[in-house]
């Protein structure tokens, strides 16, 4: 276990160099840095006095070796458009971006797991159906259309819900949260939706196709047999062995939460690293996007880890390796 | 197994007819129904220059002073738009046919794509496993890091440097349909890996393999369609999530041009006219788009059940 | 009354040399202060500077005599030493401001409350470059080692970048970069006390949710707003909007060198060279469909490159001639080109208020002649690049004038390309007559003699059709009917000119 | 005599498919008495795990069950709910399902399956519920049962499973049992264990128990009474000796004379001694295959690291230095109990699996060296142990036959090809027409001469049967071990046949060979291992099997 662990981490860090590389290479076709750093006026000469100082006409492979020497020391440089160093820019949105990321991914863990097993369980239902065709909705309609309906309703129409940002953050020093006030509650709320919707579509639609794949193996009908209890067969025994698959699909969308919240924090202002990513890409600010694709690239290594793991604890067959007859 | 032996052999349609598939089929109510929607819009993309009244790529034709047309009504300069027009003067019902035709073409293309490099890379990680199959999953994790957006971008960077100028517009289409299907592949990747992982220990394989079959063969001819069904679900799914993303990255300047706009170019459009009343221009596309994509999921769907024979 | 402010983007920094940009400046102008701005007409009026002129004797220096009994927030005293600090920081290496006072060779202290500028020559417009520089306390910044700009190369964070100390209405009190912001009132401000006496600053990015929370109450004012909303939002309860003309020309310019184009199907010479082609494509532009369709009104058509609030504008300049497309066919008929031809359109799709949808209308207004248009949209940071290089045929760009004068334009527009000039001159227009002239309305005191010049070059400029003008953008707030702020030309509006009902 | 447990009167199960009813089961009636075994018995399909199933209602849609009453010691307990179902289903019915290696949920602990069970039917608290399980697994036969509850299924072989399937079933201390096929899975030792299980409960606590099984010898052993089914209907009724010894219908008689039996002669032996021939002393040509000192080790240590270092290594001795030889002609029966190592042997004769040590030369040639991979693919030839998995579903038959022809250059042109594949059909006695079918829509027996026809199509001297009738019941496995002979007297084939049915190998075989933990502990003549085994390992195996020449 530990052995696959180090293996895993000594890929994780091969995989991370790569997206570091790649995005070094894209970085030259987002645009240039220096023609939205200078104003209208600069001259010739002073943009390219400036592209100098940025290093950007050194070599590729310096400027790449440099960042992986810096980034190496936790430093990833000041940022062109807001000229704060980069690392702090990116720790003083995560919370945000991370409390939207799992307040998303539960509500789609949660009410995806929910429906799929109540479709399954009643494949006939027309109230099934009708949530089979309504969650389709989620995946079928770009999500700012989404994000913008659900504020025009519930902001503008009905004035329920705040139409953007954070409200009120509890501030601990090193995180800041909007659990514990009133109006950060209240203000995660349809960012959090929009950002599940697709997610919960796919596990709902995931879990339901396990269920029915997973009721009818012989050893739910011997716990039939044995005369247990309904809730024990479906949830404990049933659901248990559909989470195989829902845990790789379900462990990447938490990664593809992340990316995913990009439209979703613009939307709504969300104060994350998705909407600090997205205003970097208008203006080519090259050290947060890297920063931001590092970050992306290590959270996509962490959970795939993760769910590694977790299948060795979900799934006892996995544990003794590949041992396995014919 | 029930066994039943026809005596005589039964012509192609007649054992289609008779199949399990199709009795399936016509006995769900929702599979007959969403496969006549799907069908009629995606007839209708095809047919498009043949249905649609007026030409809406066609800069020459239009006339911007017949913009913001309500629906079921004339124009400025009299013509009668059935859905309205949209700011620039376009009928709304020609630009929907000829924008799903646009989005139909690079969905499609890009999630056949996107399966083609997918499945290839999963049954060769599968198969092989071992130091292939690590090397091509971790390659699916970095291609995960990136927003389809950013892989875009990069491509059509590539593509800018590598095609003359005076073709780089007609070409972006192709370059879009790459950019999508780059993005999409890694799920096909690990769900194919899966499932051949499980088939290539199947003994018809090993009988295969007796005869000297060769890999690409076994591949190809043996597992393939057996792990065909979710990759069928997978890409119902992903048609729709590729027409959105064609949206988005035409905003962003890699994709379509805004004068032959795509399903999805137009429901940004129309996006913008939200609060303002012109509710016809996003509203018809959306509907359009929604109506796509939830018919070719249900279909999906129904194909996933019927496909499976323990739940005939 | 504290005032809930709004709009797309946040100020980049604090530090007040480190970037020439309207939306931080705007931020900056509550905090600091400069010694000019100008008021809602576009005029130059008096801020720290109570009175400004040429020195008597030589034409080469500009006097500035400064408001006296001015305090920093911090309690520091405002003297003619804090403006030396400040001029001589703007033009320091890393500064973005730089560029404005070029022709400055020193600053100097007179006594406390007077300054004087030495020129390089001659410089009778130079207080238009100073309605964005504001002026911090000397003592503080050295203090908090701030005498150079912020050098990003260096990557270290500058003190003034998240820290103020200026003179101006208001005090920063809270700041989060692209999430919220909020000023409180300086008590001991030397102006009138304005009726705002709170401002949070949050920006919004996406239109439609900025818009949204307007109408919902979450905010007061909103900048930036779209113009297909303003009629919606006029039309609400509780909200109205204010519009005005803002100080930017929309245009269209095109390869004008004898290097065929890179984007056409005609690949041995260049038909946009041709002045016939050029002429008809004037013809065909139809700027009041523009105006009515794609602008919903929210514009002023133009004919030349300038907006009306600039020095050398005229009213038969401005006039368009009426759209002729059968005299436009033509012209390309003579031009050679019956059939027309191909061309690629660069337009940003996220710069200017409806910049895609302008590009739009005119290549369906172009197809009318055979010129058969494709359009490529990208966002302005990839737009800038491609025609910063001249890697573009056909391009739409908007030209702001902060210094109010036309020789700005023709610096950067007409003058041909070199290191110092011509740096947006895209086109490659070269005319070296019209290089001489440009080059010495520089020096040129006498006011009457260089307007003569400056009405020539823009003769010349409208013949050879440099530019395509679309129009001048028109800007519009929106905000709750019970408060009034008027539009500024230069899109710097001022807290402290809100009323309250 | 007193009330039945069970009395099912006039049972029916129908299943309501697109192409009309199929009837699984018709209107079947019968009793079972406290403390007796009632053996069913029947070929495949002909509804005796589809009765057992709907006595415990449990036949999903589209099934239904009719019937004029099912009672349980007295108690109605047909057309009851679900609800009251369950109070019944593992309390008062207790259910051992015909796999044993599915039926267990491979996510929970064997200890976790069996204590959630007893404490749903039982009041006891968790400690006693362990308590309880332990003892039942150390009934059911499972060494250390403190240490293996506590097991996944996955953990446990197959016969360790069954043993725990039977554990659950008898967890409530059920009055009645129905047990399904419970002992396919197991060694004939463990199987001669659980039938003394199932006995002694029937003795102690007057339990009734449904004994649904295609091995006679199972019923010759255990039971008391028997029903035969066929197509859905009880064909015969009576005590085990009465039908055993005296079938009074035709289908009963052509059952029981199918079943070959460990203590009959191998017929060729039997008509060479009649003869007066040696039937033994035919060595006299070169042997066609010889395996010499054959050896197979599995690595399963885990990481790359510890292969390298060596530490921490899992090595399974799968073969350890088995060698023998065959005759041309003749066949080798390779027997053994499960996991002794048959598969992986056959897996390195055929050339899927590259030995850790050891030779297969065929003729002469090793398979294994360089360049004998074209007499390897055209002259040897597997039969698996699964017809159904060995067969690809997507593909019609006709091109599953045609493969081998194609890929070694047999036949090329199509209409060659279809000739041949349908004089192949015709040979393992399917229609030709057959061939545009897929592997789904035949029967099990059709399914494994689909695989005989496979493997003659290329033409091949040599054949591995790997266990070619233990998904059949007896009478096609009669037919198919008849096709066998047949086929080996007109082409002279050369066969490898492992079973661990040794009926069938006596039967079959001229040479046999015992393995045991990867070691071949015995091989000879027939006759000579069955007569007079030297192995004790061996002589268990065979006192162990079951007969029905020991019914009275
Ligand atoms: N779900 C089903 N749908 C249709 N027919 C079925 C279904 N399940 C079983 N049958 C049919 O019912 C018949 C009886 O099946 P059953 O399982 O009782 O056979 P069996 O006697 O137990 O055979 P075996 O010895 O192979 O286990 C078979 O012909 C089978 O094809
Ligand atoms: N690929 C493999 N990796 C690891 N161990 C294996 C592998 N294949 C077989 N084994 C092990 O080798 C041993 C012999 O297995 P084999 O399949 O030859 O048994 P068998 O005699 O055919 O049994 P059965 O009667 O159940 O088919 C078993 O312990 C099995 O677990
Ligand atoms: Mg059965
Ligand atoms: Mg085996």
């Amino acid at each position: 276990m530990l052995a696959f662990i180090l293996k895993r981490l000594g890929q994780s860090i091969l995989v991370m160099l790569a997206v570091a590389l790649i995005a070094f290479v894209m970085f030259r076709y987002v645009g240039d840095p220096v023609a939205s750093m200078v104003s209208q006026e600069a001259s010739i000469a002073d943009q390219e006095l400036l592209r100098e100082r940025l290093g950007l006409n050194d070599p590729f492979y310096e400027q790449f070796f440099r960042f992986i020497v810096n980034a190496l020391q936790g430093n990833f440089g000041i940022s062109y458009r807001l000229q704060t160093p980069v690392a702090e820019l990116v720790m003083s949105r995560l919370p945000a971006t991370i409390e939207l990321a799992l307040t998303s991914a539960a509500i789609a863990l949660v009410f995806g797991i929910l429906a799929g097993v109540f479709t399954a369980l009643n494949r006939k239902n027309p109230a099934a159906a009708a949530i089979m065709a309504f969650s389709l909705i989620g995946v079928s309609l770009p999500t700012f259309l989404i994000g913008i309906g659900l504020i025009y309703i519930f902001a503008v129409e009905l004035q329920w819900l705040p139409s953007f940002g954070r409200g009120q953050v509890l501030d601990l020093g090193w995180w800041t949260t909007g659990f514990f006030t009133e109006t950060g509650l209240r203000s995660i709320i349809l960012p959090a939706i929009t950002l599940s919707l697709f997610q919960m579509t796919l596990i709902m639609r995931l879990v339901r196709a396990e269920m029915l794949e997973v009721l009818r193996q012989d050893y739910i009908k011997f716990a039939r047999a044995r005369g247990l209890s309904k809730r024990a067969i479906n949830f404990s025994h049933a659901l248990k062995n559909t989470m195989v698959p829902v845990i790789t699909i379900a462990g990447l969308q938490l990664g593809s939460i992340i990316t995913g919240a990009l439209i979703t924090e613009t939307v709504f202002q969300w104060p994350g690293i998705g909407s600090l990513f997205l205003s970097s890409v208008a203006v080519v600010d090259v050290p947060v996007m890297a920063a931001y694709l590092i970050f992306v690239g290590f959270v996509f290594v962490i959970v795939n880890l993760i769910v590694d793991i977790l299948y060795y604890v979900v799934d006892p067959r996995l544990r003794i390796g590949a041992a396995k007859g014919h | 197994m029930n066994d039943i032996t026809p005596t005589a052999p039964k012509s192609r349609l007649a054992r289609i007819v008779d199949s399990d598939i199709f009795y399936s089929y016509r006995t769900s109510p929702v599979a007959v129904v969403s496969s006549i929607v799907a069908a009629v819009l995606i007839l209708a993309a095809i047919f498009a220059p043949f249905i649609a009244p007026y030409d809406p790529f066609n800069p020459r034709t239009l006339n911007l002073m017949n913009g913001f047309t309500p629906p079921m009504s004339e124009s400025f300069s009299g013509s009668y738009f059935l859905l309205g027009s949209d700011h620039q003067g376009r009928d709304v019902f020609s630009a929907i046919l000829y924008g799903s035709r646009v989005s139909l073409m690079v969905g499609l293309s890009a999630i056949l794509f996107a399966m083609l490099l997918g499945v290839t890379l999963g049954l060769i990680a599968g198969y092989r496993g071992g130091l292939t199959d690590t090397i091509i999953m971790r390659i699916a994790d970095v291609q995960l890091s990136f927003p389809s957006i950013l892989i875009a971008l990069l491509i059509f960077g590539i593509a800018r440097g590598i095609i003359p100028p005076n073709q780089r517009e007609s070409m972006a289409i192709f370059v879009l349909i790459f950019s999508i299907g780059l993005s999409d592949w890694a799920q096909f990747a690990r769900t194919v890996r899966g499932s051949t992982m499980v088939e290539r220990q199947k003994d018809y394989v090993s009988a295969a393999r007796i005869i000297g079959v060769k890999p690409v063969f076994i591949l190809i001819r043996h597992i393939l369609p057996n792990v065909l069904g979710p990759v069928l679900v997978i890409g119902t799914i992903g048609l729709a999530l590729a027409i959105i993303a064609e949206a988005t990255l035409s905003f962003l300047g890699v994709g379509v041009p805004p004068t032959q706009p795509s399903l999805g170019t137009l429901i940004r459009i129309g996006q913008q006219f939200l609060f303002s009343g012109e509710w016809w221009i996003l509203f018809f596309p959306a509907i359009t788009l929604v109506l796509l994509a939830l018919s070719v999921n249900l279909l999906g769907d129904w194909l996933r059940d019927a496909l499976n024979p323990r739940l005939r | 009354e504290t005032l809930r402010w709004a709009r797309q983007s946040d100020a980049l920094t604090l530090d007040p040399h480190s970037q020439n940009q309207g939306v931080t400046h705007t931020f900056n102008h509550h905090i600091y202060e400069t010694l000019l701005d100008r008021d809602v007409e576009g005029n130059l009026q008096a801020r720290l500077a109570t009175d400004w002129y040429v020195k008597e004797g030589d034409e080469t220096v500009w006097v500035f005599e400064l408001r006296e009994g001015v305090t920093f927030h911090g309690g520091e005293e405002f003297t003619a030493e804090d403006v030396v600090f400040s001029i001589e920081r703007a033009k320091s290496e890393n500064s973005n401001m730089r560029q404005l006072h070029a022709d400055v060779e020193s600053v100097a202290a007179v006594d406390d409350y007077t300054v004087e500028f030495q020129m390089a020559g001659p410089s009778p417009l130079y207080p238009n470059n100073i309605t964005n520089t504001f002026i911090m306390d000397k003592g503080w910044s050295e203090e908090n080692d701030l005498t150079a700009v912020q050098d990003f190369a260096a990557g270290e964070e500058n003190f003034a970048v998240r820290n103020t100390n200026g003179t101006g209405p208001y005090v920063l009190a809270e700041r989060d970069p692209d999430v919220r912001s909020v000023l409180t009132v300086n008590e001991d401000w030397w102006g009138e006390a304005p009726a705002v006496t709170e401002i949070v600053y949050t920006p919004i990015s996406d239109n439609a949710t900025r818009v949204a929370a307007l109408l919902s109450g979450e905010v007061d004012l909103v900048q930036d707003v779209p113009v297909q909303d303003i009629e919606r939002l006029a039309g609400t309860d509780g909200v109205k909007v204010e519009t005005g003309p803002e100080n930017r020309t929309i245009y269209f310019g095109y390869a004008m060198d004898d290097e065929p184009l890179i984007s056409s199907n005609v690949t041995d010479e260049n038909p946009f060279a041709n002045p016939l082609v050029r002429e008809a494509m004037s013809l065909v532009i139809d700027r009041d469909a523009i105006r009515q369709v794609v602008m919903r009104g929210q514009s002023l058509p133009t004919c030349v490159n300038m907006p009306p609030f600039v020095n050398g504008w005229t009213e038969e300049l401005d006039a368009c001639p009426a759209v002729d497309v059968e005299r436009a066919t033509e012209l390309m008929a003579e031009a050679g080109y019956p059939d027309g031809f191909s061309v690629t359109l660069d337009t940003p799709n996220d710069r200017y208020v409806n910049d895609e949808a302008i590009s739009q209308a005119f290549v369906g207004m172009l197809g009318q002649i055979g010129i058969d248009v494709t359009l490529a949209s990208r966002p302005v940071a990839q737009h800038s690049p491609l025609i910063l290089n001249n890697e573009t045929d056909f391009y739409l760009l908007g030209w702001g004038v902060p210094t109010f004068d036309s020789a700005y334009n023709f610096n950067d527009l007409v003058h041909t390309k070199d290191d110092e000039y011509g740096t947006y001159n895209i086109g490659l227009y070269s005319n070296p007559e019209v290089d001489e002239m440009i080059e010495s309305l520089g020096t040129m005191t006498d006011l009457e003699a260089r307007n003569g010049v400056i009405a020539d070059i823009w003769a010349q400029v409208q013949e050879d059709r440099v530019f395509i003008p679309v129009h001048n953008q028109v800007l519009a707030y929106a905000m709750r009917d019970d408060m009034t702020l008027a539009v500024h030309p230069e899109n710097q509006p001022s807290m402290t000119g809100v009323v309250f009902e | 005599m007193s009330q039945p447990v069970l009395s099912v009167k006039d049972l029916s199960v129908v299943f309501h498919l697109r192409r009309g009813d199929f009837t699984a089961v018709k209107s079947i009636s019968f009793d079972i008495m406290p403390g007796e075994v009632l053996g069913v018995v029947g070929e495949s399909g002909a509804g005796k795990s589809m009765t057992g199933t709907a006595i415990m209602g449990l036949i999903d849609p589209p099934g239904e069950i009719s019937s004029t009453s099912i009672t349980l010691s007295g108690d109605r307990i047909d057309g009851l709910d679900e609800e009251s179902l369950r109070k019944i289903r593992g309390r008062r019915i207790g259910m051992v399902m015909q796999d044993p290696l599915t039926s267990l949920n491979p996510l929970f602990t064997v200890g976790e399956q069996l204590i959630e069970t007893i404490r749903r039917h039982l009041p006891l608290s968790q400690d006693e519920a362990r308590a309880r399980a332990i003892a039942l697994l150390a009934d059911a036969g499972i060494p250390d049962p403190q240490n293996r509850i506590d097991s996944y299924p996955h953990q446990f072989s197959g016969g360790m499973r069954q043993r725990v399937v039977i554990s659950l079933a008898l967890a409530a201390e059920p009055e009645l049992v129905i047990a399904d096929e419970p002992t396919s899975a197991l060694d004939v030792s463990v199987q001669a264990q659980i039938i003394k299980v199932l006995k002694r409960l029937c003795a102690e606590r007057g339990v009734a128990v449904m004994l649904i099984t295609h091995d006679m010898g199972v019923i010759a052993e255990a039971a008391d009474r028997m029903v035969v089914m066929n197509k859905g209907e009880i064909v015969e009724t009576g005590s085990v000796g009465d039908i055993i010894n005296r079938p009074k219908m035709d289908y009963t008689i052509k059952l029981i004379e199918a079943i070959p039996s460990i203590t009959a002669q191998n017929p060729r032996y039997a008509a060479a001694v009649a003869k007066g021939h040696s039937f033994a002393s035919e060595k006299t040509d070169e042997p066609l295959v010889v395996v010499d000192n054959l050896t197979k080790q599995f690595d399963l240590s885990g990481s790359f690291l510890s292969r390298i270092t060596g530490r921490n290594r899992k090595i399974v001795q799968a073969v350890n230095g088995v060698s023998f030889s065959i005759q041309r002609g003749q066949t080798y029966g390779l027997v053994g109990e499960s996991g002794s190592g048959k598969s992986t042997c056959a897996r390195m004769m055929v050339g899927l699996l590259p030995p850790t040590s050891g030779t297969v030369s065929l003729e002469g040639t090793d398979i294994w060296s360089k360049g004998a991979e074209k007499k390897r693919r055209s002259k040897i030839q597997m039969i698996f142990q699964d017809p159904y998995a060995s067969l690809n579903p997507r593909w019609r038959v006709g091109e599953i036959i045609a493969e081998p022809m194609r890929a070694l250059g047999i036949a090329r042109k199509p209409g060659e090809i279809a000739e041949r594949v349908a004089d192949l059909l015709e040979r393992v006695r399917l229609d030709p027409v057959s061939m545009r079918k897929y592997p789904h829509e035949f029967s099990g027996g059709q399914r494994q001469r689909i695989a005989i026809a496979r493997a003659l199509s290329s033409q091949p001297e040599f054949i591995i049967c790997d266990e070619p009738t233990s998904a059949l019941d007896v009478s096609v496995q009669a037919q198919v071990l008849e096709l066998m002979s047949r086929l080996q007297e007109e082409f002279g084939l050369t066969y490898l046949l492992i079973s661990h049915n040794l009926a069938v190998v006596r039967q079959m075989a001229d040479e046999v060979g015992v393995l045991h933990n990867g070691n071949l502990v015995e091989t000879g003549p027939v006759e000579q291992i069955f007569g007079a085994p030297q192995a004790d390992y061996t002589r268990m195996l065979l006192d162990a099997v079951p007969d029905i020449s020991k019914v009275a």
